[in-house]
């Protein structure tokens, strides 16, 4: 297997999609590489930076038989589109009867920890989990991050993915032939027995560092990668805690309504689960401001390894 | 006799009679949520939909009956939807506001003001990719004019060329508010120039000019010379929207009396008898025919069943 | 006290909040009665369908010593105003490192049941609540809705008022002087020992019924209305849920990541509120679908009473 | 001599070398985050808030360091806020993207393209509320004509008669896009005429002009005869940002060059020296003065302490 960057992994998954199927183009104000080169103008179209209609075109062109690659590029940019993504996409298939598909595939960068302030720091998957309607990607590796992306282009609903800045740069092997990761499987990253660890994209890594050290302890740590954000495998996260006991779900988006209260409102809603419980579950997640600039404030606010080993020891006391 | 302008009057009494009739069943209980009443405006959904065929899409606004009807949809359905039941266009999951007929290229009604302008961007691009001469039509209100995705809408195709009309239906008001609260002036096709496309304003009371304007705009879309903005000039007869009762009426009476001087479908009968293509009888007779064909959509509606709660989670993803 | 609507209430806060201090101004499409009679047309205005524009201005007025309130209308339609809450409203303050203030307030309406579908049907308040930097309030009663709707035009920050429309026609006392409600601090509408039921807006009053009717089998449910969402009023919450032992939280979002998600994490994961609970929480939330126009689709999706009444004696097992 | 001139001049020096020793600092890693040079365009912030106090408010935009300068902000505490300290405009929680001083009417850079259009919007209706005869200014980009935040903006205030100027900083392309994938046209003061309001183009690297025509845009919002359109045709030397190291040119070398010879600063510099109201070693002089004014910036800024990690919480709510 290679050894690939997240970002190589994510641009491979687009260009191969593009290959398989000719339906399939993207639209963007830039692309990494020279995609127009081997897809032509037509497929690659350079746009006006104008997220509302782009994303609103892609929904359309998807109704009428394309697959569009909506690249909102950060995440922040995509808020001037919250109404084609939430009053349209999410809804448009149910709310018309199942009479169409809508194969469109939005993509956006996450996260903060890169000195890049308020705007551009943010990872507000969950605003997009509470509506019902789409399905929602967030890698944690090359090999994921190419795998769900080639799924998400194949899947017949609109599908965001979110891609964690921190990670572009990280490599990992990734399988050489047709890679596709199914939406919808947790994957368990680690196996441990006595605490489970839930991460989400950079923090599955800190997860696992967190793991390696609290290992020479003696101190067994069951790390789960969601990896598909909706739908949500809640069995796998489930039965890992009903194993161990103990949960702590790490996350750099602040706590309140987010994906981690979510994992914990779902683990304990089961009445098996709720029993299995030893301890109370803990969310290791970002300070509730805006991401300040300053990288003493911005370490302050975003998660570190320090927090989750003390949500950790908290949880096995 | 001319087959198509005697379809075009069947269509606009078909829409004329249908929201008389949503209005009524509304009020009665047997329709829910909110109607918004297509009456008045009815040249402007006939005019243009007379140029297109199922393979050109349209999008739709909340006011959207009339388009539907016009683009092909079957009355039966709609009414079905109308009153919530399994035969309806969704299943009766969208109601009036979110009724689609994929099958006659209309891509659905929109709750959202401005909300279908994208999307009909998107039937373009896509029409454009296909290359086949199709293309895309999209209605919205004066109203959707202050929105920002009508601007980014114009802009991008534009620039791209797009085989697409955008159809302003300017019946002057927002809801309650008229157009000098909305805009600086009340020729919105003034906004086509800064993206160098044409802006064409014509008598939206007026089926035949419709017509012969939106054919060019049409036309130039498909030879691939890019968008249009045609301003329709028209008026609705009442409300903004009807729930349980109709609301209180807000504009001028003497403004409602001359718009409704400017009767489209008297208009089109009268130049049609002129011209001799039509009778008064005729007249009467596919006037009963068009009620009689509502009488069964509401037989229609009435037999269909409501959904089965259990499928509360059908049709989500594909 | 007089006996008012809902609505009455909240126009009679923003009434008397106008003649209290002329800096508060108001914008929207439409407005109940006539408030430009008492007030001008400075202070009210009649806007074109702008959404975006108009949060943004609401908050560049607010920067310039005015005190907006921006009416939505419903919460549908801010979707097109996205950025302006996420990217400018919430951060704004913070950012700037707090060299002003932003009293700015925003007004929508939410919630089905009225057989609107889909997009006139939402309940999304948990997607603000994840924005850390928004203060906002949800009232169940008429005079919450005017006490509530007081303390937020009298707020320095960016207030969202969400204001359930199945509540609009529902009467209550409401008193007659300058009833003011503070933010952040919930409501024990009744007191119970078996069960904590916490409600949001028009399911308050369905868990009111409910509690009603269970008292006639000698179950004593202890109803919550939280009030306010921002600042949420965790301690009150978790108080009654040492006492109980047990939780159901009512709400008509969907359930992924939603201020019930919320609420069952924040209560579990406080180590003596973990260990005070007897069952697992339950969520009685909608279907994870946008609501469907058709009644028996609509009633199906949304949570009701008999719903409610199932939750409690789950958790009372 | 003439102070006025001698001011702009000033001014200009003090911007791009501000921009230039940002872009270093950025490169040792002093600074954080992204840098926008606005080096080549300093005419633009310069000439138009010549014209405005410090009652009157500016929006600006991810390229804000310029028109913060031109407004009156201090170089020490913009200094301090790109190094993260706590003696900088915002603590250290904004940082360049950021930066805002609502002492001298500067409401703030943005992040979002198009961001600032809603808020300065705002502050003009509190100027028209207020009824002094102050204004605000919107600077924002060519790219930012893309968005529907401009569009509603401009017909919100055309229909109010806000008392407010949108200042298109057209430096020809958004990030690496040239401004034909963006618009129709490259003469973007076209979009005024849909909202009744003038739209003007002007030399936006001639200080003076800019100064003379954004003037009378500036006069007409104070007397209360509403917005203005005002293009400034201008050109970005460098990169669009740069993070850790500078990114690839990916503009035509001949455009690049073509525009530095039409470099505002030297521009002003032979007009007053022709004009006699300069020297080249007044020039030289001033330049040394903008250095050392600068380095005693950084030096305040190494001197100021990185926020404390507890205060992380802090002003949040007012
Ligand atoms: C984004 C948004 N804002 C507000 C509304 C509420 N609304 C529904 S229809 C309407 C008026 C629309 O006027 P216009 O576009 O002229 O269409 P018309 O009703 O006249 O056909 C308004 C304000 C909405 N549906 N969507
Ligand atoms: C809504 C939004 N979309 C995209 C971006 C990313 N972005 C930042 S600056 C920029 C280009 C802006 O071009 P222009 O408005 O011409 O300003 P300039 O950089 O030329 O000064 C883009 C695309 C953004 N910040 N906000
Ligand atoms: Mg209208
Ligand atoms: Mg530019």
């Amino acid at each position: 297997m290679r050894e690939i960057t997240f970002a190589q992994a994510l641009d491979e998954a687009v260009a191969e999609e593009m290959r398989r199927d000719e339906r399939v183009i993207t639209v963007g104000t830039d692309f990494t590489g020279n995609p127009q080169k081997e897809f032509g103008e037509k497929r690659v179209r350079f746009t006006p930076i104008s997220e509302s209609v782009l994303t609103g075109m892609g929904l359309g062109a998807a109704a009428c038989g394309y697959r569009p690659i909506v690249n909102w590029r950060m995440v922040t940019f995509c808020f001037v589109a919250m109404d084609q993504i939430v009053n349209q996409a999410s809804k448009i298939r149910y709310m018309f009867g199942g009479q169409a598909d809508f194969p469109v595939t939005y993509r956006c960068t996450t996260g903060g920890g890169m000195g890049l302030a308020a705007q551009h720091s943010q990872s507000p998957y969950s605003m997009w989990m509470h509506v019902a309607g789409l399905k929602i990607i967030l890698p944690s590796s090359p090999s994921d991050a190419k795998g769900l992306l080639k799924s998400a282009i194949r899947d017949n609903n609109p599908v965001v993915s979110f891609e964690c800045s921190r990670l572009n740069a990280v490599t990992g092997a990734v399988p050489d032939s047709d890679h596709v990761v199914p939406l919808g499987v947790a994957e368990v990253k680690r196996s441990g027995k006595d605490v489970t660890v839930v991460g989400l994209a950079f923090y599955v890594q800190e997860a696992l560092a967190v793991a390696d050290a609290l290992a020479k302890e003696n101190i067994c740590v069951e790390v789960i990668d969601p990896r598909t954000l909706v739908p949500l495998d809640v069995e796998t996260i489930r039965a890992s805690v009903r194993k161990t006991g103990r949960l702590v779900i790490v996350d750099e988006a602040p706590p309140m309504c987010s994906a981690a209260s979510e994992i914990a409102a779902m683990v304990v809603e089961d009445a098996a689960t709720f029993k299995a419980l030893k301890a109370a579950p803990q969310r290791v997640c970002a300070a509730p401001v805006p991401v300040p600039y300053s990288p003493t404030l911005e370490q302050a606010a975003l998660p570190d390894r320090a927090a989750i080993v003390a949500a950790i020891r908290r949880v096995l006391q | 006799m001319n087959i198509d302008h005697i379809t075009l009057l069947h269509k606009m009494m078909l829409i004329r009679e249908f929201d008389e009739l949503a209005l009524k069943l509304r009020g009665s209980g047997k329709i829910y949520g909110t109607v918004h009443p297509y009456v008045g405006q009815e040249a402007v959904a006939v005019g243009i939909c007379a140029n297109l065929t199922n393979a050109d899409r349209v999008t739709s606004t909340h006011r959207g009956h009339g388009h539907c009807i016009a683009k092909g949809a079957d009355v039966k359905r709609m009414m079905a939807e109308l009153f919530g039941r399994v035969d309806g266009y969704c299943k009766g999951k969208g109601g009036s506001m979110h009724i689609a007929d994929f099958a006659v290229g209309m891509l659905g009604a929109n709750g959202i003001v401005g909300g279908g302008l994208p999307l009909a961007t998107g039937a373009a691009l896509a029409a454009q990719l296909d290359g086949k001469g199709n293309i895309a039509v999209c209605f919205f209100g004066d109203g959707a004019v202050a929105e920002g995705e009508f601007h980014e809408a114009l802009n991008i195709s534009a620039v791209w060329r797009l085989p697409i009309v955008f159809v302003c239906e300017n019946n002057h008001y927002a809801a309650n508010n008229a157009v000098a609260i909305q805009h600086f002036t009340a020729d919105l096709a003034v906004h086509a120039s800064a993206y160098g496309i044409p802006g064409v304003a014509v008598d939206g009371n007026d089926v035949l000019a419709v017509r012969e304007t939106s054919r060019g705009a049409i036309e130039r879309a498909r030879r691939g010379e890019g968008p249009t903005l045609l301003e329709c000039k028209t008026y609705r007869w009442y409300f903004h929207a009807m729930r349980a009762t109709p609301p209180p009426e807000t504009r001028p009476a003497d403004e409602i009396a001359a718009w409704k001087a400017r009767d489209p479908i008297a208009k089109l009968i009268t130049e049609l008898i002129s011209r001799r293509e039509l009778t008064e009888s005729e007249v009467g007779t596919m006037l009963r025919e068009v009620r009689t064909q509502l009488d069964e959509a509401v037989a229609f509606a009435e037999a269909s069943p409501f959904p089965d709660p259990k499928d509360v989670l059908v049709d989500m993803y594909g």
